[in-house]
């Protein structure tokens, strides 16, 4: 994150940024992409289990959550921001979405809007702190973090919220691909990805989002109006945190009150194994799903393979050192 | 005897400022612990006294309850109620607490040594765990168990002792083949959930499913639920909050521990009060109970059922 | 001069602290003409047409637009009124590519549905313009797909000049725009000012060449100090002159 | 964070950083130090308890060990950096510093040195993977996390070391001014303060550690080693996590595996809090102090007006937004 | 030429991706002489000037320090062999001031114990020092303790230009000094030019201002396409040619 490691960090991500949609697996994706098939290789070879279609589809559905959060915090990321109170927002949205449906007696479509709304609405809180009264991003969203979690801990009274009609979990129904179960949720996963690739590689809201963060008074200098990009950034995000809620709910089939506490760094992690740089304006939300990937698969094989978790933790930190070091070796070679 | 003593409460509060009690739980982020502030809330209304509260950052934070305790001494509380995220080193802080004159008193998990607080108000763990595990031995009726245990995370007293107490009741040691996969769930559904769907890759024939508390049960049961076994897993658990009774009504646990911590909070208020009244400090170990609650009843292991779970339950 | 100015300011106050970087200066722009400001390193210019481009905002003084009164709050606002600027530290983004940075804040969409629909921008098009642009300026490009952090100096005071040539509707202004430039590239610059001119757009360049101000421009506006000190036409004094002037060693009279 | 917050967030701490020592409550600090007197009139306004010198000196015992961390935090953000791993680095080194006495019978001296030479080998660590394979720090830190939180509990067996020789304690003890008790600890981490702000405002490495966080490759391009700048404040810094270590063994009497988890997110809040810009290069490691104080403030204040638990979360948030409120709006004034 | 070149080159090649910046480059720079490089924009000046300070690492060709084969590992390296350098983008640390940017790496210590045991810096020492250097080159400044990103365009290259003058031991190297300075602080920097040379350390200087080149230059090495394709004496050639020979209108032979 030194600018020392920024030559090797920028100029590869830089081009493709230019245009991401001819260059999804530029050189800035290409490193988390290496890294990921050396991990799946390696448990592969480790474990008969790791290599079936359904356990993949397994991994898919266990970084569902973060890599949807992920998303949103690639975002973010890219304007030289930093998103602390993803996880606390998704909470929070999930809790009220499935209040607002066991004991609001909402239909549960409503229930689900209105739960993405307040999603929004915490985004845009933050946005709003940020670039009128020009808060530190870090500050903001930890404060945001404190008052989500908090909200979500005397609204639901710490009782997990069960019974939820069908509908509200539809995502985490599955369906076949040959023998391999599919969760809708992962499918819906795999779509964002995809929308926000095209979003930002291919729209003028995309190119002004680098544009921002890659160089915010430049950016304001020709006349893009810096602040907005920035509000709409931290809206969309909280939207794309309140889908996260949504397939949090599906995923475990009720409103958890104590849900993704530690998904803000999980999250920064995905997006960081993923090339993008914390300064902003470099990298690729395809290479967060790679980041978020790794992460799954990384924990899931070392589970499949009995690893005791105490020493799973261990491993876990080596191989995430190893997985950008992989990255970096492979840019090297790109240029 | 509420109305004596609600007496003497607003007595002493016409002396100085009414009676403060501290109640510092590890986290804020359990049922468990929420109902212990709201049994400890009820009983210090009913007796006009102040209770503050606070709560370690993350399960096993010692500092934060350190910090807790000094501060509730600087604002004067006349006894402590804390259930400590470290059975040792919370104790010389509330050594320094009492040298200060607080009476300081144990809520659920005791401190190592026990004399370090005044009293202990406490359900045995150790035995939680040991009934279930005498249930799912009981339960198996000799058939071949493979066993997956869900469990809290490193070094957190609670977690170690209900797991140890499981593989005593179910007659094993720590390392017996029959525990195909361990995993830490930090008492969270979704990594609950998780957890258990790893270790059906892992071992797709796992039969009986020890879990640390019901939200790590219910995520459990949807991992088995997926793979459509939910029918033939045996899954025990600890806590008896409501919607864990609940979900043992319904058949998803087959059985859980119910513990009681309004019961602990409430006397220890109530032994505060006691000492600021009369000046008499509470002592020893008293225990709040445990139950073994299922709907299928096994034998030699006593059980009370569902009806009785929810009307004792806390959340 | 009978006819109104299109852009001029009164007495505009800047201050940074205890640095005055303008104090008071005046500024007149007529219709048509190629108006060069020049004055010693830190004598205000810069800070003169960020005030006047909205970039900053002044401590005190007021500005007219075709003689009307203005106040841009951002560069936005000056963008909006036909107003573009090349500023001396170029405000490029540095990993974007040339087209992206020559379109940046108006970016070209796709014609049909793919454009409306999908909003979908119109990459081959504004690449293709793009590098229309810069052969103008005939600047020697090996890659257009770089970064412009990749780009040499002059490269990429070539992107900012061409930029803002593209755009001007109103009013163009270059703050030393070929500072960085090559000998050919600075004549074509000099060419493209006077295209624009020609197209009848009056335009302000800053620059330290005086050789070069005195082949194009129309009217010198001498900036010393934080002050407009004088206004001159090139005919009317020597070189010399006005060096002497812009260092402070002469004083003109009105 | 993002860039567009940068003018009012540099130029003032910018001049400042010129020369700290002269300007120690320069236009950076001054926010802070506002922001900390306003909470305490507050606080004293509303409790009879918060205004004593024994509550104050007892703010500064809270705030001692995340304070000192946040030190070294310091040191790593001015170069652009970020440390997540100096709770889990300080966790283990209190682990080896006490068990070492405990189990292996050393002196306590001895024990101590190796306890925080252990702490520097994990910054040397840090730091040598950043540079030599130019990884962000963000994830080498992160894995770094990981390993130390692995091997605390690996070496400690989850035991807490209890039964320490009162020499290990003894920065626990205190000393009398007038009424008011005060632990050495606390006048430890006042004087670790001082010093880095004198490292960092009047000697040659101090200027360097400021040149390379603001443009590294500038620092490059003049002939300065910008490599071994970054080892030494990684390996600085984790000399620090391990006074840290001391005092927290000091303050708590144990050596407990479990703490400082959450030590790396609340020594970055210190930081910015502090008016130190995440970007680098720009900030008061005094500033550090004040945020760590405004932190501590809160908490004993909500605490001793007896808020309940999940609501002193709730205004936390608030307050830590309003800090920073009160930062920007005084730097505006300034400017 | 006799005399062994003071720094030269043989073949310096350096490619980025798929753009050659540099296509086997030579380079001789001669005992106490002033060197101009000149060449269109994205000749391949500055990646050649990096190259040979050790800012890049060349892909292939060799390097000679007064003869005997050296290899430059970082701009370290270089500045230990006494070599000073002004970057096209002037590598200064924006947020500190304008004594901190110019003793950068070369802090001054005070003297006694203070210096040598607390090893306090002698700010007042340096400040004093800066200030004059930076009044040498006439550059007006309202206050020294501004950050540099306070800086005119003109102050900062000023900073960059006056803090490789003061340092010089072995040979001095220029990448566009006086790009963004006035009349007269152009004016100051060829006078220090000259003071350089006449303390015997030749300098290299990259320039598009033509009349300064043939002002100053004993030799003028023209930089094309990333190559050397001619090197000329002022006097032999009419600017005209030599403008023709850099911009390919025109051939030399020899
Ligand atoms: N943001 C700022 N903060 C403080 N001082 C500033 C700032 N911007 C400019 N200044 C000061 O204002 C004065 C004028 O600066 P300006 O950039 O307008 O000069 P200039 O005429 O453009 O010089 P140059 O020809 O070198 O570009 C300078 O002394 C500079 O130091
Ligand atoms: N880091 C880089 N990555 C990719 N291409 C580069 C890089 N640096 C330089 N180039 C390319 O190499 C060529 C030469 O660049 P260089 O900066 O040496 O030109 P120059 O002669 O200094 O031009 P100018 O007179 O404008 O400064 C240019 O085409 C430029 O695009
Ligand atoms: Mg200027
Ligand atoms: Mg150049």
């Amino acid at each position: 994150m030194t600018s020392s490691t920024a030559p090797p960090e920028s100029a590869a991500p830089a081009v493709s940024a230019a245009r991401p949609w001819h260059r999804m697996l530029s050189a800035s994706t290409l490193g988390p992409l290496v890294a990921l098939l050396i991990a799946c290789v390696f448990f592969s070879l480790r474990t008969d289990t790791f290599l079936s279609g359904g356990n993949l589809s397994l991994v898919i559905q266990q970084v569902m959550v973060v890599g949807t959060l992920a998303i949103g915090q690639t975002l973010v990321i890219l304007t030289a921001g930093i998103d602390l109170s993803n996880g606390a927002i998704m909470a929070f949205g999930s809790i009220v979405m499935t209040k607002l449906v066991v004991d609001g007696h909402l239909p549960p479509l409503l229930a689900i809007v209105i739960g993405i709304g307040v999603c929004a609405a915490f985004g845009l809180g933050n946005g709003l702190l940020i670039t009128r009264i020009s808060l530190p991003p870090f500050i903001v969203t930890l404060g945001m973090l404190n008052i989500a979690f908090a909200l979500t801990h005397i609204y639901s009274q710490e009782e997990t919220v069960t019974g939820l009609p069908t509908e509200m979990t539809a995502l985490g129904n599955t369906f076949s691909i040959g023998e391999t179960e599919v969760t809708y949720g992962s499918l819906l996963t795999i779509l964002l990805f995809l929308v926000f690739a095209y979003v930002l590689g291919q729209t003028a809201w995309g190119r002004r989002v680098y544009a921002v963060g890659n160089n915010a008074e430049a950016a304001r200098l020709t006349g893009i109006p810096t602040r907005r990009v920035l509000v709409t950034v931290y809206t969309v995000a909280g939207v794309v945190y309140g889908v996260a809620a949504l397939l949090l709910v599906a995923r475990t089939g009720v409103g958890d009150p104590k849900a993704g506490q530690t998904d803000n760094l999980d999250s920064i992690t995905a997006v960081v194994l993923g090339g993008t740089s914390l300064f902003g304006g470099r990298g690729l939300v395809i290479g967060t799903l790679l980041g978020a990937l790794i992460v799954g698969v990384i924990r899931n094989g070392l589970q499949l393979m009995g690893v005791p978790s105490i020493y799973q933790i261990l491993i876990t930190g080596i191989l995430v050192i190893l997985a950008v070091s992989v990255d970096q070796i492979s840019r090297r070679r790109t240029r | 005897g509420n109305s004596g003593s609600s007496g003497a409460g607003s007595a002493s509060g016409a002396a100085g400022g009414a009676v403060k009690v501290g109640l510092i739980t590890k986290t804020d982020t359990n049922p468990f612990f929420v109902k212990m502030k709201e049994g400890a809330e009820k009983e210090a209304k009913a007796n006009g006294v102040t209770l503050m509260t606070a709560a370690g950052k993350f399960d096993g934070d010692n500092e934060g309850q350190v910090t807790a305790i000094e501060n509730m001494v600087a604002a004067g509380v006349k006894g402590l109620l804390i259930t400590p995220n470290d059975s040792k080193a919370i104790v010389p802080a509330l050594e320094k607490a009492r040298a200060k004159g607080v009476l300081v008193i144990a809520l659920d998990t005791p401190t190592e040594p026990q004399t370090a607080t005044d009293a202990l108000f406490a359900t045995d763990n150790l035995k939680a765990g040991e009934l279930i595990g005498q249930y799912a031995k009981a339960k198996m009726a000799g058939k071949p168990a493979k066993i997956a245990t869900l469990d809290l995370a490193p070094g957190i007293s609670v977690g170690i002792l209900r797991h140890d107490g499981f593989l005593k009741g179910f007659g094993i040691t720590q390392g017996d083949p029959s525990i195909v996969c361990s995993q830490d769930t930090s008492g969270d559904q979704a990594k609950g959930q998780a957890a258990m769907e790893n270790c059906l890759q892992k071992a797709p024939d796992i039969n009986v499913v020890y879990t640390i508390n019901e939200p790590a049960a219910l995520g459990a049961f949807n991992a088995l639920k997926a793979k459509g076994r939910e029918k033939e897993v045996l899954i025990v658990s600890v806590d008896g909050g409501c919607t864990g009774t609940k979900a043992v009504k319904s058949g998803q646990i087959a059985a859980t521990s119910q513990q009681y911590p309004l019961k602990m909070a409430s006397q220890g208020v109530g032994a505060v009060i006691q000492y600021a009244k009369t000046g008499t400090k509470a002592s020893g170990y008293t225990d709040t109970g445990v139950t073994l609650i299922s709907d299928q009843p096994v034998s030699g292991v006593e059980v009370k059922d569902t009806g009785f779970g929810l009307a004792n339950c806390w959340g | 001069m009978t006819a109104t100015a299109v852009l001029s300011a009164r007495g505009l106050v800047k201050r940074y602290g205890h640095v005055t970087a303008l104090d008071g200066s005046d500024f007149d722009l007529m219709p048509g003409e190629v108006l060069a400001v020049i004055g010693d390193n830190g004598a205000g210019k810069s800070s003169l047409i960020k005030a006047l481009t909205g970039a900053v905002q002044p401590d005190e003084g007021e500005m007219f637009l075709d003689g009307r009164p203005v106040r841009f709050h951002n560069p936005l606002d000056a963008r909006r009124n036909g107003i573009e600027t090349v500023y001396q530290d170029l405000a490029l983004a540095p990993a974007l590519d040339i087209a992206t940075n020559m379109f940046m804040g108006r970016e070209v969409r796709r014609r049909g549905p793919l454009g409306t629909v999908l909003r979908m921008l119109d990459k081959p098009h504004m690449r293709s313009e793009a590098s229309r642009y810069m052969s103008e300026l005939q600047i020697g490009l090996r890659s257009l797909a770089q970064p412009v952090e990749n780009l040499s100096g002059g490269q990429r005071q070539g992107v900012a000049v061409a930029r803002a040539a593209a755009w001007a509707k109103h009013v163009v202004i270059m703050d030393e725009p070929t500072a960085a430039l090559g000998v050919k590239e600075s004549n074509q610059v000099l060419e493209l000012i006077r295209r624009v001119r020609d197209r009848g757009l009056p335009v302000v360049l800053i620059s330290h060449n005086m050789p070069q101000v005195f082949e194009i421009a129309d009217r010198i506006h001498i900036q010393r100090l934080g002050r407009r000190i004088a206004v001159v036409r090139p005919g009317d004094h020597s070189m010399a002159d006005v060096v002497a002037v812009m260092t402070g060693a002469l004083k003109l009279d009105g």
